[in-house]
């Protein structure tokens, strides 16, 4: 196995220095030089994020033509058919290169709905969308949460009222990312309001150019725009657009769910690398004339700490799937220590700042932090609250029991 | 004198009747986006009605003579509804500064316009870093006529200032400002020749910020030549307390916001606040406030009883202040989820406000170490 | 209101000045000077703790015969019939004074099982023993908590069984203080099984020197033993000892539950006081060398920011009580932090001492610190846990809604 | 070399077993209030059966020549245990110190000795604030015959030693002490003239420590003279990690106990592990362990692989791992309630050792600094 797993990592090796370039060290800077963007949203001008997306679909083509579109996937649609250990330990090495971020077709469409697609849907849709999204012609988009549900996903409220072949959708859904830039969407509707609220729900692929649907950017509050509301007025779906039973779309919304992951290391890439640099945060500290400061440095060696240990976790965890092991708890650890730890650093750098950190005076690295601090509250609850996330570790790690049914809960479940 | 329960009850009603029609969110949210940061109208009202801006002026100079008590209400309320108004910059800091220079002349002049609503005022102190250390102080006065410039009896400013609140609004400039003597506190008209104020890019925008640039600028010395570093520490001192109820105002909104949508926001067929982790986390907020409360409320009548506990007592509740609203900022954000990460909904300007308040004053990396000092540490 | 408050305050006042002095400064101290015990739990020999019972009762003599031996009860009893503000000032205002440590008997027996046995003892039994206890000649324990049942009380399985005009008890209680010094015990017993929890449950009043009742000390974790496990073994007693109704003891109990309080200020007082005294904390930086490190430094700030904010927050519960206003959450607030502020010291401190607070040098006012230390765990649980409290905090004060009733629960409740 | 995966799965549980066997709670118990603090029959066994104490001596000394990594497990198998025997000191103090003087002759003479389990070794650096500051050291070294003490080519030490642990029972004891070269490692035999050695009071009874008084002990150098601060931050280095390993079986082994009382335990009607509160707090207690593991392995490697990146990775072990035992240590009582803070439940051996485990080399108030020096800062 882990003589396979070599002979992989090797091939992507030589794949990605065939196409691209290795990755700049993301740490290394000199203080006052280029940009100094703290931004973990990236709110680009709308041109900019148009030749973003040009650039993603571009490269997951290439990708796909070098079997690498879909590691996981059947053969018959373009996959590789290999297993999720390697697809992690693909991305693992990607993130040694400078490639394009291809987030806006992956995080959501071939991670989550591509699987979606190929477990549930009928035959002529996964013909035509999955060699399509996986080529990085279609971008997909998931229509799940709504104002009124949003950790409790069965709460669904749009409805879909059978009409002859087709099903005619009303309601609104809500953070939906890459919703302005998809050819499809899966939506979660309710399909029978008197069934108990997990029985009650239906999947459809909605493609977005149907009439009826309106997207509409949602402000965070960071003040940029990243995530989406999508309204759906009177928009018609044929039946042949549904995945999984009539009423069965908890069963589709599940497959969905499970093949969301967190990445090996993901602290390490992404624009706020630096905010988690020991010699940035030290560059900082001087600059501020705090470099002496023994109760701030006591602070940034506690934050450091935790720095440092979580890459040491993600270390271990890209050894396992190296030697061909799926990581055990330590990638949901990682991602929620991924969050707590730019949070500290948001407060701890804000701290070192002082007055600098609330209103800019034009000096380079410091006003330009807020963007990250006023980041860091969504940082615990996009993607699974922490409570959420908590939870799963408690209940699936250490087999702590879920809470009782409660006799008002157990009515509406199955 | 110190107001009793019932007239602080009465007072705190009258106040927060007045904002909750004033300062709606809807009002803030557009002044927030306004030049001059505030409704002119609305301070006009703020005046009239209420007489708030000579509250705690004493009556000799115009005010109503009461103290920090009963301003620790106001501000406790212009905390929850985010006022956007120059009332922390006129009241608490101009105006204290001036008290805080015992300079009689310069109360008499200056302080019944203040308290009659007439004039806004700020007070200029940080430079560069944003620093209340006096030694940081690089703005320099010099008498007119000495070095040449100009001439006469007065003074002559020339320098930068930062964190100015309100800097680009105010009728009335004070300014830390170092002479031979020291550094000295100065009085600035707004619109002075040779004075330059421009608006500063906030983390939280309902509370302005200017940069000045001082090009000999014409003042007149507040206090006694080299008194300024003695004022700072007595308006420090003070502004924390003021600042403190703002905090403990706004960190009890937070609170309230919070368990409000706690109890009535429904997942999985239970309110969320059903659930312990985010009953508890009501529970630590709960106790934040509480303490933070405790700790404004506490300190503001020492100060209006004169104890020699108060520098201490200022102290610890520009601390636990701090904590308690950056904290129940926060975790309001958290009981709401995604929905409290939206502009739209106002948790963010709560959460901007607790830390650009947290930091207004230099934050913990100063603020531990100024209250050990109080403690004799 | 206030008026009357203030008259009480200066009778009391002219009680304790005609028979007590003031206390000293706890917090006043030299380095190095007396004893430097950091005691939370007591563990005194036998002897002195016997000496130490005497003065209890002495004392509580005294107040009781000058009309504060119980000051919210009637007057057929001894009591002085005014309201428990009353009762709660009269404490804040004794804790100025030098007094005897009353808390084995007032803690439990006057202060729970008083008011317990005024609201449900038939006439003989409040005859005998509410003038007994109140005088000082009778202390009272509490036989509530069992190996099984510590938060969740309503689940006790001590039985007992009618036997003709008496009820035979068997069964094992824990975490019962001063049940080594007490005349009678308030027991808990399980008398219906078949029916729910709640409901089966009658409550006596057991003589301590009945044959059958075994009192151990249970030793905590200090090596200390200041509670006891109570073993009851066939103890006989007649149903006229009984209080409220047969299975009604649920609510017996909760009278006791509802009397438990917190006395406003109880961190000023007690042998611990010391440990959060800034003087002290102050004077052990600089005998350990530690006094210009920051990082210390900025931490014990943060300590005495909780500290005095509390004593702020106590100053106002206290000036409440003297206008005759009850306090609100003030208090419970105030005793939760009153743990977390212990063991923030504690920690702290053992960070000053390194390795001084891990093996005894024989330097003065160092290795004692541990004593407190150990005892922070049981801060945290004692009286109700950290949860419990939280819980109590968060619907009583903000009326969050309680856990629904799960399915599995319901069934043994009323 | 490193053992591959499954022979230090093998190596885990054979040392487990052993563990299991030999040292249940009753046994921890029974040692913890004995004198010597450890039952020197099963340290023969675990010699003989597991040839533990030679493990990490290099096999030209007579180890088996393995590193830091199978180290790590044994030891945190000892954690876990909370196995008392003269271990840590033997193997991880003396052996190291011994190895990092690279003094040859001082290898072949002492290490054999302790890899055969035939000595028992510690090493004596602190004095009376037990702190590891090479500057600190006061203990003096003088040749012998120099000041008209004994005679011939050996040294004679004199002074204090505090926190040595096992220093009671070792056979060997190296001691830090000052010559005029600055401070430097010396060999002592236990039962040395002039050396007496008596227990202090513990807070964790299953770790024995002792005080030392040195007066005029005949004693021989290891390394060069002078070479002792250079030696003492390997060895601190090394211990750290030794002992991150130690702590992060510990706190394993808290998690677990919770857990396990989580899932079982029974108030109002449910297992308590379903509360929030508890499930939560189990979680938290969860990450930290994930990471202390991580921090504890890995800093094992890097100093197997002799990596440059070793030293910081070593006081990121050591802090995380301080951290995580406390944390879990402290939780595991709360999480047990009453029970957990008798004396009859085993939570308090793990709290006191957890606690004197982060203080053993300095504890946050030094630690900190150090780690950043690591890193450059």
């Amino acid at each position: 196995m882990e003589h396979d797993m070599q002979a992989f990592a090797a091939e992507v090796r030589r794949f990605l220095d065939a196409h691209v370039a290795k990755a700049p060290d993301r740490t290394a800077f000199t203080w006052g030089e280029g940009d100094d963007s703290m931004a973990y949203f990236s709110s680009l001008p709308p041109e900019e994020e148009r030749e973003q997306v040009r650039r993603a679909r571009e490269w997951q083509r290439i990708r796909y033509e070098n079997g690498f579109g879909w590691i996981t996937g059947p053969p018959e649609y373009g996959g590789r058919g290999l297993t999720p250990v390697h697809d992690l330990l693909y991305d693992a090495i990607e993130s040694e290169y400078d490639v394009a971020d291809t987030g806006t077709l992956s995080v959501i469409g071939l991670g989550m709905i591509g699987p979606t697609i190929l477990a549930h849907a009928p035959q002529p849709l996964k013909d035509h969308w999955l060699p399509a999204m996986y080529r990085g012609d279609a971008i997909a988009c998931q229509l799940f949460s709504e104002p009124g549900a949003g950790s409790d996903l069965a709460s669904v409220t749009t409805r879909a009222v059978r009409d002859g072949e087709d099903w005619v959708l009303n309601g609104q859904k809500v953070w939906t990312s890459v919703a302005q830039h998809s050819q499809i969407g899966l939506a979660l509707t309710r399909t029978n309001p008197d069934a108990p609220k997990h029985r009650g729900i239906t999947a459809f692929l909605v493609p977005m150019d149907t009439p009826g649907v309106e997207v509409r950017p949602l402000r965070q509050m960071t003040g940029g725009a990243d995530f989406n509301e999508v309204f759906l007025t009177d928009v018609r779906i044929p039946d042949d657009h549904r995945l999984g039973e009539v009423d069965g779309g908890w069963t589709v919304a599940l497959t969905t769910l499970m093949n969301e992951r967190a990445t090996v290391g993901s602290e390490g890439a992404g624009p706020v690398a630096a905010a988690l640099s020991p010699d940035r945060l030290s560059a900082l500290m001087r600059a501020t004339w705090t470099w002496d400061d023994r109760a701030l440095r006591g602070r940034l060696a506690e934050l450091l700490v935790d720095v440092l240990a979580t890459e040491h976790l993600n270390a271990r965890a890209l050894r396992k799937l190296h030697a061909g092991v799926a990581p055990g708890p330590e990638m949901s650890v990682s991602k929620l220590l991924y969050g707590q730890n730019l949070t500290k650093a948001a407060h701890f750098v804000s701290d070192v700042l002082g007055p600098r950190a609330i209103a800019d005076t034009g000096q380079w690295g410091t006003y330009a932090w807020t963007e990250l601090l006023l980041a860091t509250p969504a940082l615990r609850i996009l993607g699974g609250t922490e409570e959420i996330m908590k939870n799963i570790l408690a209940e699936r790690v250490l087999g702590l029991p879920k809470e009782p049914v409660t006799t008002a809960a157990k009515e509406v479940r199955h | 004198m110190i107001a009793d329960e019932s007239e602080l009850d009465e007072l705190r009603s009258a106040v927060r009747d007045f904002l909750e029609a004033k300062s709606p969110e809807e009002a803030v949210r557009k002044l927030m986006e306004s030049e001059p940061r505030y409704d002119p109208a609305v301070w006009a009202q703020l005046t009239e009605q209420l007489r708030l801006p000579g509250l705690a002026i004493p009556e000799e100079y115009g005010g109503d003579g009461f103290g920090p008590v009963e301003l620790g209400v106001v501000l406790e309320e212009m905390g929850r509804a985010l006022l956007c108004a120059p009332f922390f910059a006129t009241v608490v800091l101009a105006a204290q500064a001036v008290l805080a220079s015992g300079d009689a002349e310069a109360c008499a002049r200056l302080l019944p316009g203040i308290a009659a609503g007439a004039t806004t005022a700020t007070l200029a102190v940080a430079e560069n870093s944003g620093s209340w250390d006096p030694a940081l102080i690089s703005a320099r006065a010099v008498r007119d006529g000495e070095g040449g410039v100009g001439g006469g009896g007065g003074w002559r400013l020339t320098g930068r200032k930062g964190f100015v609140i309100d800097g680009t609004t105010a009728d009335l400039v004070l300014v830390v400002a170092r002479t031979v003597g020291g550094p000295s506190l100065f009085a600035v008209d707004g619109p002075a020749p040779g004075l330059t104020a421009e608006s500063m890019e906030t983390l939280d925008a309902t509370r302005a910020m200017a940069r000045l640039t001082l090009d000999a600028v014409p003042a007149t010395l507040i206090g006694s030549d080299g008194a300024g570093g003695r004022i700072m520490a007595k308006v420090l001192d003070y502004a924390s307390v003021a600042l403190a109820a703002e905090q403990s105002g706004g960190s009890r909104r937070c609170l309230e916001t919070a368990a409000e949508y706690a109890r009535t926001r429904h997942q999985f067929g239970r309110p969320i606040g059903s659930f312990q982790a985010v009953k508890h986390k009501c529970a630590d907020m709960l106790v934040q406030v509480e303490l933070a409360e405790a700790a404004s409320r506490e300190a503001a009548r020492l100060a209006a009883e004169g104890s020699p506990d108060y520098p201490v007592a200022a102290g610890v509740a520009h601390v636990a202040c701090s904590r308690a609203y950056m904290f129940t900022a926060m975790e309001n954000i958290q009981v709401h989820g995604g929905i409290g990460f939206t502009w739209e909904h106002p948790a963010h300007l709560y959460f901007r406000r607790a830390k650009s308040s947290q930091l207004l004053f230099g934050g913990p990396a100063v603020y531990s170490e100024r209250l050990l000092d109080r403690l004799g540490i």
